[in-house]
């Protein structure tokens, strides 16, 4: 049978970012798919070696500019927890705010994205219109839409006054009410049913072995997620994974689609708890040990092993983000599919490649 | 027989103003569907914008036999326009389409390009598509009027519609896959981001691309020329007619996700076969 | 303060792993930390509900090290991945991508090495 | 399974106003404490090299000696530590981003180093 | 003058055959065939201002003619329950045997052998396929000369097998003029037997076992179609009293019960027409060297199978039968353009695309009226010389790129110019106006629109059709901007009759309103004075090179004037094309910038990768083992229906 | 002809189509390029289409830091794109390498492979900023004959 070799990627209208597939197809039918990856790839994780651990929040905040605020929150718990600072819990909670709405973000895009994945130009535009309230928020209470450069070792840099949080919680109502209205549509239209059930299928068995994570492992049913393990102010909130059985692209859309309204109820829950205090403690000494720390990223499970050696500057700081998990599942669920289907699926583990490759 | 007079203005109205027109259509299409998607788009002239712009564009090619495929694609969508305001025979009109459809496909392919190349392969599959749904409509007009000439149908006294809804319908079916409007902008979408970037258009830039834009105005006219002949006896409801239709072709685009061929194939054929079948008998009957 | 893992040596890390995978552990990632001009650290990390354990590997360098892709697939990034910065070879790599995974020719040094640079070259064969 | 649910957001999208903002023709005032231009009051500026050496992206270079602040604005990210650093709060961020160019750009200011100062900022420096 | 132009076209063949099988010398073989060739096209062109005539022999060169034909009759069948034994072939045997015996029946029980003469009728119908038979074949027969010589270098055989090759090759062009002018069906008999003779020689021709199983099959399935029509002479005989074909068309509707025998003879046609479900000999037949399957198998001998349909048809106008053939015509011209679409393999794209179209000829005669009848008149004129060109084309492009899967041939234009050129208009000639088999098409559509399975299953067949022709037409055409192409050095012989098919298949398609006019009215009127009841007009009135009816038009000469405009304004877009700058394709931005291949990407551990491309074959819609088994079983049904409907 | 010949003029800046490259970026200048695209600032207003095709591309928008492998693939694209063309910078990142300067695999700003037309500044630049940079590029784009 005559076979079709060619390129899918660096660049590629449908990828946002460069990733390389070489893709074998038989009438369109994927046999083969072969990643290549490197066009990101920077070696900041280096960086740590002439920049102090201050000035890596910065840079770790843009290993990935859509979920940069947990990447700094997370390198900022290791970093405390390694010095044994106790951060107050003004800033716990604050924290959990701008995480939770960076999900939402992070999550409306994707979901913008994944709509343009299988050509539906009109959701994704509704999508990102709703999310420019999200961004709005960003901005006016960080300073900027997409780098928001809150955290700090020891706490948060920028408070939410009371007027800001009733305005918050408005324009979360209606992101919220428009985010609902496109229910039926993202999961229940005929087309798009049809472009996403059964189309990419990891089973739960398959999620474990390959190291799957976040809303890929969640979409196949196995409820695993970070915030379990309370870290920042979770403990003190109401929260339960969000997990579908099915394993396919619409699986993984669904919990996504779920959990954007579970963060938009998390941010109403923090702002509702939100206690008086400090935003951040002085921190004094210099990093020592090793620690590993994991938070939930709006992709999954990403995870800091830090190491340092009494010195301004960290012996080692790796990063473990989840695309890169998800990529061994992406290269397994491929063969099989239609080159239709190729974006969908590799949408649907939302990939950040600069978060892979650092 | 046709005068003189008649003949020299279906050839200016059809290689002139039909072309413009379908421009015109094009830049309020995009319009309307920005407007659809709440945004305030582009202005009503923007087609006319880009194509000149691509004119004066640098030529690039990969062979010439490319910009020949281009330039016979135009003159073949010329041809079929000014043969539809000729009132010539629909069947003939539609085959002479076919062969601008043929050197796009062929075209596409003497590149070497997998986008191009896969591009091409879905476009014969959607000519495959489109062509048979089109054929019936064609046969069930010929079953109404006893004739395939455009004139024959001018001749009704009662609106085409009314005798053939169904065909009407399968007559929009194959028309949105002409279209390139979702669910079925499956071998090179309008403007959308696809997983074959532009499938049968990869390859061609600048005065090429210009020349398959401007083409494709004429396949609008056509298109819009065959959905109007079915309410052919007053020029307001064709004028209406053709609105409506159109709209609703916008309106499918921004509530339908891109499907694949197989999908296409399918359930074009089982739902147009079906509705022909019926549609066809109830005139024979 | 190191943080809790269990020393394993190139002979048992196979075994080891394989009986995590058993116990039904997710593979997380795995860390290359480059300790002196002689040693790499290597740490695998796993996981299951949400409880982490961590394999220690202390391997002299310049020596190959046994992949553990054929038991977790998964690993085949990662371990390329410390192929390509720390020039550190993985015996049996299920999909190697010989040193560029990452890094293009261009690249010829393996840059995430503190100690001393290791000649590419050398370190692939 | 169902038909076309989006029919009822695109058909009010269509009758509703439109959600595109006209920019250019109408620029929106900027949120408070955004973090846009980075600018330099040189007047108040003590050359103490705070800024410079706490830039995650080390963009800034401060010559005391000649009373030199320079910033690479191309390299800067507009994070705000050098602003949160600075001792005499000379460095602020505009609320309007730093306009286009077309070619490459070096802000390069003087100012005259306080002689009296110099001691402090020295200590200062040291003690960082 | 008849009887020379008859002993030319008939006889001479033969002669020439034996001369061609005795002589060993090649140029004087080569000479022959030439001269045969060009004499039969004259005699050919010649016959058009004789038409129609009626003629009978009752002698040649002193010999009895009927008693000759009469014992050559026996003794080919012997010949053939001598191969059937030869082969171990039951089948063979049993329908050999059995049609000696039923030929001895009718002969000796049934006849009255007074009119011992042989009577030959030319009508416009025969006309065009002698005109077909004698041109395109003879140009066949002499691209053959070099074909065969490459074909024979290429097996290393050390004595050459051509003498017996061109010998059963010209005898085949006397026998199908004979075919096609006999009014006899009893002759008409002995010449479809020889046919299938020579098909069986000419596919086992290579004496590979593939060939010879090939051959051995298409023998058997022939066997069956002469039994077919032997029984259907049988019953002519017993009903009607007659084997005179023009006789019995004329008794036939009068004796509604005649239909039985005419679905018999329909059958036969089929069969030798490789209409589904008998299409595997054809299929089978293409291990023969080209010139056999450009001969044979699609401009000459199967034409012989919907000359006999169309021939009959006057005698079954507005019956059940004619329904049904034209549903059957329509099922098979749909069943074997979807399996066409599944081949890689040129010559099975080329085998199952003669049967769709011969099908489409059978729909044609089965809706039996005179634009029908229009249409597949053209039909045959234009796929037998498309056809022709496209089979030379394959079998030239075969011996250069050593393989028959159009895979191979991405990118052939720049290795092959002329002949990839050449290719392509072929396929162009076959799908698109204003050329002569799209208007075929126009007309069996137009005319059949108003039946409507018959028209659903003729839009999704043209459609089907334009798929698997247009992407093969694409690939070849596939090269770069400047330079690399090589100039194409081709034998005399070769180049000048795939030249001559390409200009006939261009300008014929100009000359269509005129052949109308010359043939096809004619014909229509031909068939009126056969059945006097039909009342049948001319469909189409032509005037200012159109053709035109109340139910549509077909613009021929302005289109043409549009292609040559165009064409003339194309060939100055080409030229100024050439000053584009020359870019590299898209490959996502990977394209490798030091692999010496332009179309390589960087692929997974930097190593450059080649693109491929490939068709799509629909294999998992479309397989085409279970779509022939569906097609078959369906087929079956049809054919049972169309005998039982007969009765 | 000259009428046309302005047209055709005049209409290249109503007319960009532009082509966005992540070129190892971190998605920030990214989505801040597609945000562009989307209702809140509809660049289509201007007639500003995100082709995803260098043939088809007129403004090549560039964000991130070029690095050994894409920097291949960056000259590529820029290659394929006809005349006229411009190239606009976005980002730190692409302006000089941003706050990865030091990384190990990382060359430095897009104008160390192909020459820029603009550049905004910002981490990451506003999608009003990107706008203005676009129309900066403009500017040039119709100054630019066809060379």
């Amino acid at each position: 049978m005559a076979q079709t070799i060619l390129p899918f990627g660096p660049q590629h209208p449908v990828l946002p970012e460069p990733i390389h597939l070489k893709l074998t197809v038989e009438d369109e039918i994927v046999v083969d798919a072969l990643p290549a990856l490197g066009y990101v790839h920077r070696g900041l994780e280096k960086l740590c070696d002439i920049r102090d651990y201050n000035q890596m929040v910065q840079i770790v905040e843009r290993v990935c500019g859509i979920c940069s605020k947990i990447h700094a929150m997370c390198y900022c718990q290791g970093i405390e927890e390694m010095m044994g600072v106790e951060v107050p819990d003004r800033a716990k909670f604050l924290r959990v705010i701008w995480s939770e709405l960076h999900r939402v973000h992070s999550h409306l895009l994707w979901l913008g994205l994944f709509a343009d994945a299988f050509g539906f130009e009109a959701l994704f535009y509704q999508f990102w219109k709703i999310r420019e309230k999200v961004m709005d928020i960003n901005e006016a209470t960080t300073g900027n839409r997409v780098i928001v450069s809150v955290n700090q070792v020891g706490g948060v840099r920028r408070d939410l006054s009371a007027e800001q949080l009733r305005w918050i919680d408005a324009e979360l109502k209606v992101v919220e009410a428009q985010v609902r209205a496109l229910r039926a549509t993202t999961l229940d239209d005929y087309t798009v049913k049809k472009r996403t059930k059964g189309i990419g299928v990891l089973s739960s068995a398959q999620a474990m072995e390959l190291g799957a994570a976040g809303p890929t492992l969640r979409g196949s049913g196995v409820a695993q997620d970070m915030r379990q393990l309370k870290y920042a102010a979770f403990d003190r909130l109401d929260f339960q994974p969000i997990s579908y059985p099915d394993g396919d692209s619409w699986s993984r859309c669904a919990v996504r689609y779920d959990e954007t309204l579970q963060s938009i109820d998390l941010v109403r829950q923090a702002m509702a708890r939100l206690p008086e205090g400090e935003l951040s403690v002085k921190v004094k000494g210099k990093p020592e040990g090793e620690v590993v720390t994991r938070v939930e990223q709006p992709r999954g499970e990403l995870l800091y092993y830090l190491k340092g050696n009494g010195t301004n500057n960290l012996d080692r700081c790796r990063i473990r983000t989840p695309t890169f998990a998800n990529i061994p599942p992406l290269v397994v669920m491929l063969p099989g599919l239609e080159l239709a289907d190729v974006p969908v699926v590799v949408l649907s583990i939302d990939p950040c490649i600069s978060c892979t490759e650092r | 027989m046709m005068s003189i007079l008649g003949f020299l203005l279906a050839l200016v109205v059809g290689v002139f103003v039909a072309p413009i027109l379908g421009g015109l259509i094009t830049g309020l299409d995009r319009r309307i569907t920005a407007r659809i998607q709440s945004r305030l788009g582009p202005p009503i002239l923007q087609p006319f914008y880009d194509v000149a712009k691509l004119l004066g564009k640098e030529k690039l090619l990969n062979n010439s036999w490319q910009a020949f495929c281009a330039y016979v694609y135009l003159v073949a969508a010329a041809t079929s326009v000014v043969l539809f305001f000729m009132q010539s025979d629909l069947l003939l009109i539609f085959f002479v389409q076919a062969v601008g459809a043929v050197f796009l496909v062929i075209g596409a392919m003497s590149v070497p390009s997998p986008y191009s190349q896969i591009g091409a392969q879905r476009e014969l599959i959607q000519v495959l598509t489109y062509e048979p749904l089109l054929v019936l409509v064609l046969a069930g007009i010929y079953v109404h009027t006893g004739t395939f000439k455009i004139s024959g149908i001018y001749a009704l006294e009662e609106p085409m519609l009314l005798k053939l809804p169904l065909l009407f319908l399968v007559l929009g079916y194959a028309l949105t896959i002409k279209l390139r409007k979702s669910p079925f902008d499956i071998s090179a979408s309008a403007h959308a981001h696809q997983e074959i970037v532009r499938g049968v258009y990869t390859e061609f830039s600048g005065p090429y691309l210009a020349i398959l834009e401007i083409a494709h105005f004429y396949e609008v006219i056509l298109i819009l020329g065959l959905v109007s002949l079915f309410w052919s006896t007053s020029f307001v409801g064709m004028l209406v007619l053709v609105a409506l239709t159109y709209l609703a072709e916008i309106l499918v685009d921004n509530v339908s996700s891109r499907m694949t061929w197989r999908w296409m194939v399918t359930s074009a054929w089982a739902v147009g076969l079906t509705l022909t079948l019926i549609n066809l008998l109830s005139l024979t009957m | 303060m190191p943080i809790p893992t269990k020393q394993v040596t190139k002979e048992t890390l196979v075994a080891e792993v394989l009986q995590l995978k058993n116990a039904g552990w997710r593979i997380v990632t795995a860390t290359c930390v480059d300790l002196n001009e002689n040693e790499f650290d290597l740490i695998y990390h796993f996981d299951k509900d949400l409880q982490m354990e961590h394999l220690r590997l202390t391997v002299p360098k310049g020596a190959p090290v046994p992949s553990i892709s054929g038991v977790y697939l998964a690993a085949f990034l990662v371990e390329n991945e410390i192929q390509d910065q720390f020039g550190l070879c993985f015996d049996g790599l299920a999909l190697n991508f010989a040193n560029h995974l990452y890094l293009d020719d261009e690249v010829a040094t393996t840059p995430f090495c503190k100690f001393g640079v290791v000649r590419k070259t050398a370190a692939a064969e | 399974m169902r038909l076309g649910p989006m029919v009822p957001t695109v058909v009010k999208n269509l009758i509703s106003k439109k959600s595109t903002r006209p920019y250019p023709f109408v620029v929106r005032e900027p949120f408070p404490d955004q973090r846009g231009e980075l600018y330099c009051d040189i007047e108040q500026c003590i050359f103490c090299g705070t800024c410079a050496r706490k830039c995650p992206s080390q963009c800034i270079t401060v010559d005391k000696e000649q009373g030199l602040w320079i910033c690479d604005p191309f390299a800067c990210v507009y994070c705000g530590t050098c602003e949160e650093v600075c001792p005499t709060h000379c460095l602020h961020h505009k609320g309007a981003w730093r306009p286009v160019a077309g070619e490459r750009q070096m802000i390069e200011m003087k100012g005259t180093p306080p002689k009296k100062k110099k001691k402090d900022a020295a200590k200062d420096a040291a003690a960082e | 003058m008849h009887s020379t132009l008859m002993f030319i076209l008939i006889v001479l063949p033969f002669l020439a055959a034996i001369a061609c099988a005795v002589v060993p010398v090649k140029q004087v073989r080569s000479a022959v065939v030439v001269v045969t060739g060009a004499l039969l096209v004259v005699a050919s062109l010649l016959l058009i201002g004789k038409v129609p005539f009626e003629t009978s022999f009752t002698s040649m060169a002193g010999l009895p003619l009927a008693s000759m034909t009469q014992l050559a009759d026996f003794l080919l069948l012997g010949f053939v329950l001598f191969l059937g034994w030869k082969h171990k072939h039951l089948g063979i045997k049993i329908l050999a045997g059995a049609q000696l015996v039923i030929l001895f029946a009718l002969e000796a029980f049934m006849m009255d052998h007074h009119a011992a003469s042989m009577a030959f009728v030319a009508d416009p119908l025969s006309l065009t396929l002698v005109l077909i038979i004698s041109i395109v074949g003879s140009i066949i027969c002499i691209h053959a000369i070099p074909y065969m010589d490459n074909h024979e270098h290429h097996l290393h055989l050390t004595i050459s097998r051509q003498p017996r090759f061109f010998a059963w090759l010209v005898v085949l062009l006397g026998t199908m003029n004979a075919l096609v002018l006999t009014n006899d069906l009893l002759a008409f008999y002995f010449f479809f037997e020889l046919t299938t003779l020579c098909s069986y020689m000419l596919i086992g021709h290579d004496g590979t076992e593939e060939a010879t199983n090939n051959s051995v099959r298409a023998l058997y399935l022939g066997s069956m179609g002469g039994l077919a029509l032997l029984l259907g002479a049988v019953f002519f005989q017993n009903m009607l009293g007659s084997l005179e074909i023009q006789e019995i068309i004329k008794l036939a509707p009068s004796a509604g019960y005649a239909m039985l025998p005419m679905a018999l003879l329909c059958v036969a046609a089929f069969v030798k027409s490789a209409q589904a479900p008998f299409q595997s000999w054809l299929l089978g037949a293409m291990v023969a060297p080209t010139p056999t399957s450009a001969l044979l198998h699609s401009s000459t001998m199967v034409k012989a199978g919907v000359y006999l349909v169309l021939r009959m048809a006057p005698g079954f106008v507005d019956t059940t039968l004619s329904t049904y053939v034209a549903l059957f015509g329509a099922f098979t011209f749909l069943a074997t353009a979807l399996l066409a679409v599944s081949q890689s393999n040129a010559k099975r794209i080329l085998a199952y695309s003669t049967v769709s179209n011969l099908g489409l000829i059978i729909a044609c005669a089965g809706i039996n009226t005179p634009a029908a009848t229009a249409a597949a008149l053209f039909l045959i004129i234009f796929h037998a010389v498309s056809k022709a060109l496209l089979f030379l084309c394959v079998g030239t492009i075969e011996q250069r790129i050593e393989s028959r899967d159009i895979e191979d041939m991405h990118g052939l234009f720049v290795r092959m110019p002329v002949t990839a050129s050449l290719a392509v208009i072929g396929v162009l000639t076959m799908i698109l106006p204003p050329f002569g088999m799209l208007m075929g098409k126009w007309m069996a559509i137009e005319s059949a629109a108003a039946n409507v399975p018959v028209i659903m299953m003729l839009a999704l067949g043209s459609a089907i059709t334009l798929l698997y022709w247009a992407r093969w037409a694409g690939l070849l055409m596939s090269h770069p901007l400047q330079g690399g192409v090589t100039p194409e050095v081709q034998p005399k012989l070769t180049k000048y009759p795939l030249v001559a098919l390409c200009g006939g298949a261009v300008l014929l398609s100009l000359l269509s309103p005129w052949i109308y006019s010359a043939l096809i009215v004619p014909m229509i009127d031909m068939v009126n004075l056969a059945n006097p009841q039909a009342m049948f007009e001319a469909p189409y009135v032509t005037s200012k090179g159109m053709l035109g009816a109340d139910s549509g038009v077909f613009p021929v000469a302005p289109l043409f004037l549009v292609l040559i405009v165009g064409m003339f304004l194309g060939l100055r877009v080409l030229k100024n094309a050439q000053g584009a700058r020359e870019a590299s394709i898209y490959l996502a931005g990977a394209q490798s910038r030091t692999a010496q291949t332009p179309d390589s990407f960087v692929g997974p551990v930097n190593q450059p990768v080649k693109v491929a491309n490939a068709n799509y074959y629909l294999t998992r819609l479309l397989p085409e083992g279970k779509v022939t088994c569906w097609v078959n079983t369906a087929a079956v049904l049809l054919a049972l229906l169309l005998v039982v409907g007969g009765l | 002809m000259q009428a046309i010949l302005d047209f055709i003029k005049s209409s290249r800046i109503k007319s960009p189509w532009l082509m966005h490259f992540d070129c190892g970026s971190c998605n920030g200048c990214d989505i801040e390029t597609l945000a562009c695209l989307t209702p809140v600032y509809d660049v289509e207003r201007f007639g500003i289409v995100n082709v995803g095709n260098p043939k088809h591309a007129d403004i090549l928008i560039v964000s991130g830091t070029v690095n050994h492998r894409n920097k291949k693939v960056l000259a590529n694209l820029y290659e394929q794109m006809p005349h006229p063309k411009v190239v606009v910078a976005i980002g730190a990142c692409g302006l000089s390498g941003g706050v990865f300067r030091e990384a190990p695999n990382v060359v430095g700003g897009i104008d160390k492979v192909i020459p820029v037309d603009a550049y905004v500044p910002g981490c990451p630049p506003k999608p009003e900023a990107i706008i203005d940079g676009v129309v900066l590029g403009l500017q040039k784009f119709a100054e630019k004959s066809l060379a």
